[in-house]
């Protein structure tokens, strides 16, 4: 058990801090001034391209992509030594962390050469189309439908929705159904989306705090050319599961990137002098606290898995659950010690206290994520499945009538 | 042994529901949030007589009981109802028993009445003390400015609560209107400071249960609030199917809803006893409202949070209804001492009775 | 909303005091001194005896079976007597309050006239033969098989669980399976089963505690007449479900009847100076006890059902879920402030402690109740349910396959 | 950063696990509490080398640190061993700092010691506190009884941690032994009035060190019993059946067994912390063993209640194994200042730090 460098791993650190060092100046600041949104948003993308040039992003994509061919503990180092030098990292975290790597696995040689080099440096910003309104927690349940063309072409209606960064992405990752007249998983086809097709229709998605930070994505009779598919027709399910599997990993290893840390909920309350000596109040602050401080180390079992050559399993879902809960305690806490004023439009703890609810169904509910560790982790039975080996184009029937 | 509502408590409801569904209270909280406008529902409010509730009927009033207010309070929070009655029931039941020369006004709702309430002692703290500007600590009651007050804005008369208990009637104190997290809920600060005050001849005892009887009212108003959301949540399990089956079917889903039942049938069950306790049985209100504000309270809270997660993601998007009762949950809970103080002085109560 | 007696309680509850002030004498203590539980039974028995001659016991029977012919609200008025008498009530709460009733639908006249006088003046205690070790939830799964012989008589073999009393019973209410070629809830049989029956064997069944709270009865070719039937052969469900139905009553009655309230668990905490201004402590205190005080409105609410002619639903399962949870976390806060002599053999709150879990799961565990009320009350869809007209015979193989 | 085990520290682990299994160590908590004798278990200790792991090789001990003892206790939690080890070896690792002369017995088992740990200054209180005898408020380090001492029956050298955290190593104290609840958990009063002490040379922040690692142990221990509970109750909720299914395909269990799951997760993660902090971050270690056991502490609590349900009725009866897993978990959680004060620590720790 260290938590320590191996000596090349401190090299390599080394080089990524005197890197860092050298073009920190560079580096755009870590949020958008008030008003400037569009301006930072291409300094944002300039600034990813440089650390791409520096072997910062894309650490641990194949060097024949154009990525370092590093491993997770150098991703770790990368990420370690961005945050401490106070400078952003790269926009585009959904393509190069989840996305790219799904082309990278699926993809053609083709769509390789055409869309990674601009994914990796920030010029071509992606976004992932899977959830639907009607299609959240059982995602293989898709409506967005491609109807393939006479030439070979598909043309895709549908609609999609907690779309992150929809409003300024070149390309998407969508999947939709090409044939409903198989079981669910089985009909499903993935596809690369221009955002720019005519078609496609971005609108922001407002949450509780008034802030659009999510998209929905309408679909419109938008036409794609036969080299749109990712990893075969009828394969998209199996393709999806890939994306899924890098989404736990990203999440894995950067748990408290949410910003959701035990010091800085402890901040208002040591500013009272009431508050920090009332049992009530430093009981819950220390419960919550310790489970955030766990999940510091969850990160670094999860390292130390991936060192070991395994694959993160559903189990970091559990990682999710506890940051969301422990932070919703921790806001809770904060608004009890200040006040009303913990709830004014301005302040950070009424925009956190708006934001969790919703984060609390981000990426599955907590429901659906408790079963999945407690089937395939734990190996409970599953619930009885009504929709089996039945084909999509019935299911809606026979659910009425399972529930008449 | 009934509890089973007079004739008249249903018609009463009956009423409150059918003037409040004449407005879009829900709609117009949402807008409000951007600043838009609230409907003015005083009028409304006038012609059905409740700003009199608690008033003698010999000054104009309907001489009715806090139960009978609480019914009140309990549909304005089933639609989020920007009415100022919390503080104006409140108040005017002091008016009342000082025998305040204007109360007449105050009944027929002429006149708007708030009320700068000041928790009172109890076991462990034997002053009076009025919400902080910030923060843990509460102030004492009788200082300069009074923060927080519920539906001060536009009052005609304060009510105010200050050291010892002691009463007095305050008019034209300069208010500044506050706006945190829930638009429907006017709050404001007042500054006293100038401002001229004629003693009530009212005693502390009845300047406590006023304090009490806000807690009963604000029991009331969530009780109200968790009954929509629980119609809200069950609805929509029933619609929204996933893997197969309709939500509501799973588990997970179905006991988050028993739970909001449950602390839903408590919560009405002390509303009864706030109600009874207020009406005849002085010693036992303070432990009656605070349980009732305790266990609403928190039911609200709770209620609110499963709301939006029975609805996954949509439930926390601007445009749905649950994030604006989830606002009201919010706020709710930290004023007029929050539910926390309410816990705090059920346990006093008993903790004071078998010592 | 009135809390007071109408002219005509208050008369009824003036007659009831006067009976028990003029027979307090003959009363025995409220519990067994240290080793005389045997005598101490046999003073229940006839103390009794003279409540039922005196009108105080079987209030709702109706007079032609020996009870009063009164309603809920006289016998509320009767168990609030009582106790304030500070004498014991009845001895055979489960076969007055539960089974009587049963037999009072569902009996023969000869059972009718043979059993419930016996059965209300104490001379022969009933206990409820339902649960079973795999039918505790699921009460339809009973596998307890009664077999019917050529002369009309039925051969009864099986074992039952939780029962209360059966070490001193003169007869249970048994619920078997006649049928097992039918779906589980249509073979199912009542009967009446004397417990000093040839082939009944009582054992008791100790609880955390190390004291037998309840009993396990073995059943080994138990003989009973063919008029040990009740409600008719194949009708068990149905009779089932009037026993479960009154015994939703009596607890919606008597919710505070487990002794756990506030102001007993505010009494360890007042006798502590620093605890008692805790505000942690006062927080935990203030929220349990607020829930168990509502518990005392939700009976007067109940019985101002019953006034109204309403039959309680499922919702009072929700008073005996709101029971436990409260006092187990008034348990646990207790032992919180008094330390590990609270854990001592010799002290209350420990076997509270070690009661509380198993109460949990008496009478349909808290899942359960939660699916009852919620589909019930609620009106949320069921469970799919994959027993659905499956002979009984078949059920396991069923279950075996689809969770294969 | 690898937190993988050493090959040493797997062994170790094997070891302990293969020890433990020759005794039938959960049938004898069950008849302890009807006064059944526990088998004695520290032979076996000894021939481990588990009385010497804290101590330097040079006197006879295996020179590990804290995470190595940790992996011990975690398999003693796993079975409800009743070995002293907790009371020893934190101990041990004072005495073998403080250069004591018979720490070589002690090492190799020979003489079992104890500690009466004192709670150091927080951010709140500057004093070292003992447990009380009854009651909530603690009592200042240093009197004449000690109570609930951890492991003192039978212990043959006792360390004392006193006022102003000095420590003073004390041999045959009258110690009174008591049992409450978990027959399992060696405790015992100890009378130091007339017993001779002698000054043992280490510094305050040793006899600080010396709590946290009795928090990490106990943390450690109580990890260890989750992960057996969690076995019991994923393997009952598959084989058995209600309504035709297995119960563990019903989301009420299933989401119960995974909460299980969630907490012994974030339990082992602290341990790795705490174990970390121990051997090369001393400044964290207060926090880290704090926080390790707020969470262990707190998860074995609801583990223990959770498996008892998911067992229904059977699983609340004597002869079921879950209880004695209940027992330990309601002793523990008020032992060595209780997993409360655990908490309250990783507060004050915090809060002290963001000031």
């Amino acid at each position: 058990m260290d938590l320590n460098d191996t000596p090349e791993q401190a090299a390599y650190r080394a080089r990524v801090r005197a890197w860092l060092d050298e073009h920190r100046d560079e580096a755009p600041p870590l949020r958008a001034p008030e008003g400037e949104e569009e301006a930072y948003l291409a300094a944002r993308r300039a600034w990813q391209g440089k650390l791409a040039e520096g072997g910062l992003a894309g650490v641990v994509w194949p060097k024949e992509v154009g990525g370092q061919g590093l491993g997770p503990i150098e991703q770790v180092i990368v990420n370690q030594e961005i945050s401490a030098a106070k400078v952003p990292g790269i926009l585009d975290v959904i393509g190069v962390g989840m996305l790219g790597p799904t082309i990278i696995a699926h993809g053609t040689d083709e769509q390789k050469s055409r869309y990674l080099g601009p994914m990796l440096h920030g010029d071509e910003v992606w976004c992932q189309l899977f959830s639907e309104p009607a299609a959240g927690s059982d995602l293989a349940g898709v409506q967005s439908r491609a109807r393939a063309n006479d030439d070979g072409s598909w043309t895709l209606n549908g609609q999609k929705v907690w779309t992150t960064n929809a409003q300024f992405s070149s390309y998407g990752l969508l999947l939709a159904r090409t044939d409903p007249d198989v079981p669910k998983h089985k009909g499903l086809t993935m596809f690369i989306v221009p955002m720019d097709a005519p078609g496609v229709t971005v609108r922001g998605l407002r949450q509780i705090s008034g802030e659009a930070e999510f998209n929905e994505v309408f679909l419109d009779d938008v036409r794609l050319d036969a080299d749109a598919v990712v990893g075969g027709v009828g394969n998209g399910w199996g393709t999806a599961l890939t994306t899924l599997m890098y989404e736990r990993l990203t999440i894995g290893l950067g748990s408290e990137g949410l910003g959701y840390r035990a010091d800085r909920f402890a901040a208002p309350i040591a500013a009272d002098p009431e508050a920090r000596a009332d049992s009530d109040v430093r009981k819950r602050l220390g419960e919550l606290a310790s489970e955030l401080i766990a999940l510091r180390f969850t990160a670094y079992r999860t390292l130390t898995a991936l060192q070991g050559g395994r694959i993160p399993g559903p189990e970091s879902a559990l990682a999710k659950v506890t940051t969301v809960n422990a932070a919703i305690a921790a806001t809770d806490l904060i608004a009890d010690v200040m006040g009303p004023d913990a709830l004014d439009a301005s302040s950070e703890w009424a925009y956190a206290i708006s934001f969790l609810p919703g984060l609390k169904s981000a990426g599955g509910t907590e429901e659906i994520l408790r079963n999945t560790v407690g089937e395939r982790v734990l190996g409970l039975p599953p619930e009885p499945r009504l929709d089996k080996g039945i084909p999509f184009s019935e299911l809606r029937a026979k659910e009425r009538e399972v529930t008449a | 042994m009934n509890l089973a509502l007079s004739d008249e408590q249903e018609l009463l409801r009956e009423a409150a529901r059918g003037t409040l569904s004449r407005y879009k209270t829900v709609e117009a909280a949402r807008e409000a949030l951007e600043g838009g406008a609230l409907p003015d529902l005083w009028g409304a409010a006038c012609e059905a007589g409740w700003p009199g509730l608690l008033v003698g009927e010999e000054r104009g009033g309907a001489g009715l009981g806090p139960f009978d207010a609480m019914l009140v309070l309990q549909e304005c929070g089933r639609v989020l109802a920007g009415v100022p009655l919390l503080g104006h029931l409140t108040a005017s039941w002091l008016l009342d028993r000082g025998g305040y020369d204007g109360v007449e006004a105050v009944a027929s709702g002429e006149r708007r009445a708030a009320i700068v309430a000041a928790m009172p002692p109890s076991d462990l703290h034997d002053g009076w003390t009025w919400e902080p500007p910030a923060g843990k600590a509460r102030v004492p009651a009788g200082g300069d400015v009074a923060h927080w007050v519920v539906d001060a804005p536009g009052a005609d008369v304060l009510v105010v609560v200050g050291e010892g208990g002691a009463v007095s009637v305050v008019e034209g104190a300069p208010v500044e209107p506050v706006m945190r997290y829930d638009a429907t809920r006017s709050l404001g600060h007042v500054s006293l400071g100038g401002a001229t005050a004629t003693a009530l001849d009212v005693s502390p005892a009845d300047a406590a249960n006023a304090w009490h009887l806000a807690q009963a009212l604000i029991a009331a108003e969530s009780v109200g609030t968790i009954e929509t959301l629980l119609e809200m949540g069950v609805a929509y399990a029933k619609e929204r199917f996933t893997f197969g089956r309709a939500i509501g079917s799973y588990q997970a889903i179905k006991h988050q809803l028993v739970e909001v039942l449950r602390v839903l049938e408590n919560g009405r069950s002390l509303l009864y006893y706030a109600g009874w306790a207020g009406e005849s049985n002085a010693d036992e209100f303070p432990i009656a409202a605070s349980a009732a504000r305790s266990v609403a309270g928190r039911g609200l809270d709770a209620a609110s949070r499963i709301t939006i997660s029975v609805h996954g993601g949509i439930g926390a998007t601007w445009e749905h209804d649950a994030p604006l009762y989830f606002r009201r949950a919010q706020l709710s809970r930290r004023l007029l001492g929050g539910t926390a103080a309410a816990s705090d002085r059920v346990a006093g109560e008993l903790l004071a009775a078998v010592s």
